[in-house]
């Protein structure tokens, strides 16, 4: 056990860090659920694309830098510090990317990865239906093959980013009649293709952030079926577990949260609750304890282990931090938490609001905290099934 | 000891209820959303005619003289129906200060507000902007601590955006005169400390109502929504987070109901205990709205379900009329400063009771 | 609505504190679950009923004063004001008292409520079974009637007190081959009755303070049946509700608790987190919070309201008041909290650590929390059954 | 950046595990309470045999010249044992420390120390008793801040029975004099500091060992146990319990290994780690203890269950080394203390390694 970086990563830190301060936009950019903000995402991913930073764990071939994992919270850190732009194409490059390797043919490797890793398409998760939430089996969307294409007919909803983006991975029940897990195939679908309607839906904050998407005949190619016909279920609850695993929520996020709300914390200290120094206390303990649990994890992925059902934890872990921490900053900015961001008198009240509201939607996706919380029972602990 | 609310306290509060629940349903509030408007028009027309707003203006003034424990109910109706207009703040706050206020200007805007012909924006050192500002005739402002009054043609507005759609805040720019000032720092003090404690319990009060609107809204859901073949609400998982959050409304609600019918008594039990009220309540309100939004699942995060209506309205409340730091110190220090001494419920009212005697 | 006290709620109130000043003892009596504490609390429950304290809102007819609730907070107010001690006799009073007025014959309540409001006769509960816990209506003991007699054979388990008491409450099955809620009764069974073996369980405290009743073939009169045969289900729920309602823990413990807590924060307040400033108020808050509802449930009571699945709330509620404040005031003791009360060098640490040991069974008596909060979301809520 | 344990770091853990999973049992547990006695004779003779108690100590003072990282998991282990014998102490703190006085007779003591013929209790001002001053040999005390070391003969002990029925606690009257001076007030003060923070590290250590037995007690009681004709694990009402304090245990662990790892750096960083280590550990022992409990029901308040011992070391732990009031203080004014620059685990590091090329 050793948790100094060695002489390489720290080059590697330094190399990033001045990358980013030569290149991350000195104002944030508009939130990427509207038209203009995920134009000016796009462009930032091609951006990072050309500094060779889009997606560095990945092969060179892809357009990556083949890092481990550590180098990769190196990276997060780096770019959290820095404040760079929020991820516009994490679906693809987080969830789609690490599927493809996995699951892909050669050929889907080479069409899709370095598109995605370049920014040039961005990809949309269309997987729940009305019906089929946090039942996810409950799939009805169908697929059936008609020459070398499939047709696919239903309903996709609470799809992130599908107002803009330019291509889903779309889940289908290819087997006519099959039930539950079984029949279902994930398929590669671009968004333009014709029968493919896209109706944004508004978030709490007003924004639309979620797509429905309805699928009327619209023709895919077979050969866009990402694993084998009725293996969809396999393929997704391998996405699943690098959603959970250490993609989606770098460390660094919470630790540069967790140091924004001490900072706010010092200027407004005078004036509130002392016990609130407690709760930012808090926020920086759990975004270590986070930190250092997902290095141990890296560590032990990259001597050959894997991770199971210890991503649920994490799940839990960060969506319960993530309020607790938007919350001790509300209450430390007293009467003017309710101000939006952008407001005349606004001060320092920054997107704590925003955060908060934001944070509210971690224990939902991604999987329910109270489904993270069967399999930590289920698979970590034994517990029967019932 | 008598803990119930009488018949007609009850009456009243189930004509507002009446009221709101047919014409401030999602859909109207959806509708004054997308018109663009501050009030709806016809709402508050027909909110006014209930003749409530002079309910806690004395009798001598043209109101109908009762206090806290009469409107505390009703507070809780328009928490529950998130109503947009300013009926609280104006029924329980700005007219009793108003009619508290002796001098012939305040009387003259007295009788203007108790028609409904017009309202009073109160722009309170509790709070950093003035709410409802931008639809009131005239405007109650404090400078030096002393009360001025000021029609709304004479100042500048900077609107401040803030999450609740329904909250217009305001930043006033004014000039304070000798023709302005209607209750001197010494007059005014008693005057602002008595509207503070009111404004915190009924926010309190309609804190209580969107709590009690959220859980309702998650059970409705819980009970038709089905996945693994099955409604959600059969789910442990699901019936412990809405039971979890009616607990913590069940205990927040008498002290509510409680820090109303002692508010009077103006002691420092009473503040405590607003305190407790505007806390309590707070609590409840971010819990229920935020089971809410969790049993909703997707859905709760979307505009289209109602609850996030709740959510805004809540986090709005929590910080106005001294949040969260203020209120806990209070507290604090009522709970600490005597420790060793009687100053719970029963104990300080045998005190009192033996004060009186004495 | 009035919260001010009457001059007769008042006087009342004077009375009772005059009474317990002068009769309280002064030092506390040896834990009940000890040979020499029971018999010490015995004897307060009849210097109790000398002084027409014993129970106050029974009718006079069995030793009570025919008073209100409101009253009887009062009581309860001074009760815990003065230091009284811990009543030995609680599950006869406050459980088995209400029930026997509500399902005893005529003959039943004057044999056995005069006694019991005397503190003549301890009772003790005896429901559960080693299979039937949280699932009570698995209860396996049977009675079978022989002649006037019932012959009970079986194992009760947890059965608080039953190491000294004098009589108990048993639950059992009456009809051969019933099941679940159907066929049961409750009998009241003298523990001297042949066939009666009463073993001590040592507590997490290391105290007897529940035992297990083993029944071998022991005669109970059947005139002691309470309530119908078969209706045994009834009763008991009936009882539980007053086991939940306003009688077995009164707000005058919490607020007391709290004051003592508070205390003890400010003779400490220098050395210790300011953070613990906001548990304390936090735990006059939710006493106080206690106190008015149950204030409130008493007007409604007595103004011929009923109380339903809202004392499931309670019940919640003031397991996990009694939990934090407890927590809050071994944090406050920090490495003294260790220390039992009668130690040498204990000073003022009290008994906090038996109080929070205590504190851990609340979730659990009484019907478990999970069994509470399946209630207040079925029963009050309204959600389905499942 | 490694954060593994070596094979050798995982073998010697092992072998204690399973020593004591032989030796350590709950029968061996009940079994010392009836007999009265401060130690199982033979258990701790078993335990000496594996020749750990000098794992700390240099090589050159007849040691194995290891470190905290050598023995976070075997003090892990001692706590998922409950073992009432002293070698979390023993090896973790007080050796190290007798090894750290540069003076004759703590040579001599340390010399039969290692030889496990003796223990050597200390007196730490973090700690207002001393544990297992009964049984040791020697005391080390401290006097104005001076490190005497005193032999048990000469001492007067005062038993101050605590709620850990395998603590045994003493106040300690002795009187101090230039005979039993081993380190003056500046050179006993780092080492006293030293001796905190592995105290610390090491208690939190033990905690996580504490509440992962909890938690395995009470999963498999919930599958055993049948009420309503199933396993009450089924229940997800027990399933998220369970799930919610593995979850604290699984984010408790690393900051543990972290504090043991970064203990030699003796920085501000390395004192907040300790500090988050000893805090989340003692928390995630309390829930697992209360959580298996209530998993029990009122097996789970009787003495019959196991769980209680580990309440109860629990209970203790969290005190000793540090209360939460002090380890709290600390994290706070690390996390506050520079909060516009850059203070946590990876940044911090990069500026170290910055400022050894500079």
């Amino acid at each position: 056990m050793n948790l100094s970086f060695t002489p390489e990563q720290t080059a590697f830190r330094h190399e990033v860090r001045a990358w980013m301060a030569a290149h991350v936009p000195a104002d944030p950019l508009p939130s990427f659920d509207t038209a203009e903000g995920f134009a000016a995402h796009r462009e930032w991913e091609r951006t990072l694309s050309q500094g060779n930073f889009g997606m560095v764990t990945w092969p060179k071939a892809y357009g990556g830098r083949a890092l481990d994992l550590v180098q990769w919270l190196i990276f997060e850190e780096e770019y959290y510090r820095a404040g760079a732009p929020g991820r516009v194409n994490q679906n693809g490059i987080f969830l789609l990317g690490p599927t493809l390797m996995e699951f892909g043919t050669v050929e889907q490797k080479a069409r899709f990865l370095p598109a995605m890793a370049a920014g040039d398409e961005i990809w949309a998760q269309a997987w729940s239906e009305p019906q089929a939430g946090s039942d996810l089996a409950a799939v009805a969307a169908t697929a059936v093959l008609d020459g070398d294409d499939y047709v696919l007919n239903g309903h996709k909803i609470w799809s992130s980013r599908a107002v803009f983006a330019d291509w889903a991975f779309v889940l289908v029940r290819t087997e006519a009649g099959s039930q539950r897990h079984k029949g279902l195939s994930l398929l590669l679908m671009d968004l333009k293709t014709p029968g493919v309607l896209v109706r944004p839906i508004p978030q709490i904050n007003g924004e639309a952030g979620f797509a429905e998407i309805f699928l009327e005949n619209a023709r895919v190619p077979a050969a866009n079926r990402l694993g084998d016909e009725g293996q969809g279920w396999h393929v997704c609850m391998a996405t699943a577990g690098f959603e959970r695993g250490l993609m989606l929520r770098s460390p660094a996020r919470y630790q540069q949260a967790a140091r924004r709300l001490a900072a706010l914390y010092v200027r407004h200290r005078d004036e509130v609750d002392p016990a609130l120094g407690r709760d930012v206390a808090q926020a920086w303990m759990d975004a270590e304890a986070y930190a250092l649990s997902i290095y141990s994890t890296a560590c032990r992925l990259s001597a050959g282990g894997s991770i199971g059902a210890e991503a649920s934890c994490n799940k839990i872990f960060w969506s319960e931090m993530d309020i607790a921490l938007h919350q001790t900053a509300l209450a430390v900015l007293g009467p003017r938490a309710e101000l939006l961001a952008n407001g005349p008198d606004a001060g320092d009240v920054g997107d704590w609001l925003g955060g908060y509201l934001f944070s509210l939607a971690g224990p939902i996706y991604a999987g329910s905290n109270e489904i993270q919380r069967n399999i930590v029972a289920e698979r970590l602990l034994g517990l029967p099934r019932g | 000891m008598d803990f119930a609310f009488s018949d007609e306290q009850q009456a009243f509060a189930e004509v507002v209820r009446n009221l709101l629940r047919a014409e401030c349903t999602a859909a109207h509030l959806r509708r004054l959303i997308d018109s663009g408007a501050a009030r709806d028009g016809d709402r508050w027309r027909q909110v006014l005619d209930l003749g409530l707003t002079g309910l806690m203006v004395p009798d001598a003034k043209g109101g109908l003289g009762l206090d806290e424990t009469d409107f505390v109910l009703i507070a809780q109706a328009c928490g529950h129906a998130a109503l947009p207009e300013p009926l609280v703040e104006q029924t329980g706050v700005v007219l009793p200060l108003l009619a508290a206020i002796d001098h012939p200007r305040a009387c003259a805007w007295l009788d203007r507000t108790l028609t409904g012909e017009v309202t009073v924006a109160l722009s309170h050192p509790s709070n950093p902007f003035v709410a409802d500002a931008d639809t009131a005739a005239a405007l109650l402002l404090v400078h030096d601590g002393a009360l001025h009054l000021v029609e709304s043609p004479v100042v500048e507005l900077i609107a401040q955006p803030g999450i609740d759609p329904f909250r217009r805040l305001s930043h006033v720019i004014w000039t304070p005169s000798t023709h302005t000032l209607v209750a001197d720092s010494r007059t005014a003090a008693p005057l602002l400390a008595t509207a503070l404690e009111r404004g915190a319990i009924f926010a309190a009060a309609q804190s209580i109502g969107l709590a009690e609107r959220s859980v309702e809204l998650a059970v409705d859901y819980a009970k038709e929504r089905i996945q693994f073949g099955k409604p959600i609400g059969v789910n442990q998982a699901v019936k412990h987070l809405l039971a979890t959050a009616q607990v913590k409304i069940e205990f927040a609600r008498p002290v509510v109901f409680a820090a109303a019918a002692e508010r009077a008594a103006d002691n420092a039990l009473s503040r405590a205990r607003a305190s407790h009220a505007k806390l309590a309540a707070a609590e409840a309100a971010s819990l229920a709205a935020r089971t809410a939004i969790q049993v909703h699942g997707a859905m709760g995060y979307s505009w289209e379900v109602d609850v996030h209506f709740l959510l805004k309205r809540a986090l709005a409340l929590s910080g106005v009329w001294g949040d969260e730091s203020f209120h806990r110190a209070r507290v604090r220090a009522h709970a600490i400063s005597a420790a060793d001494i009687d100053h719970s419920f029963a104990w300080t009212a045998l005190k009192e009771v033996a004060a009186d005697a004495a």
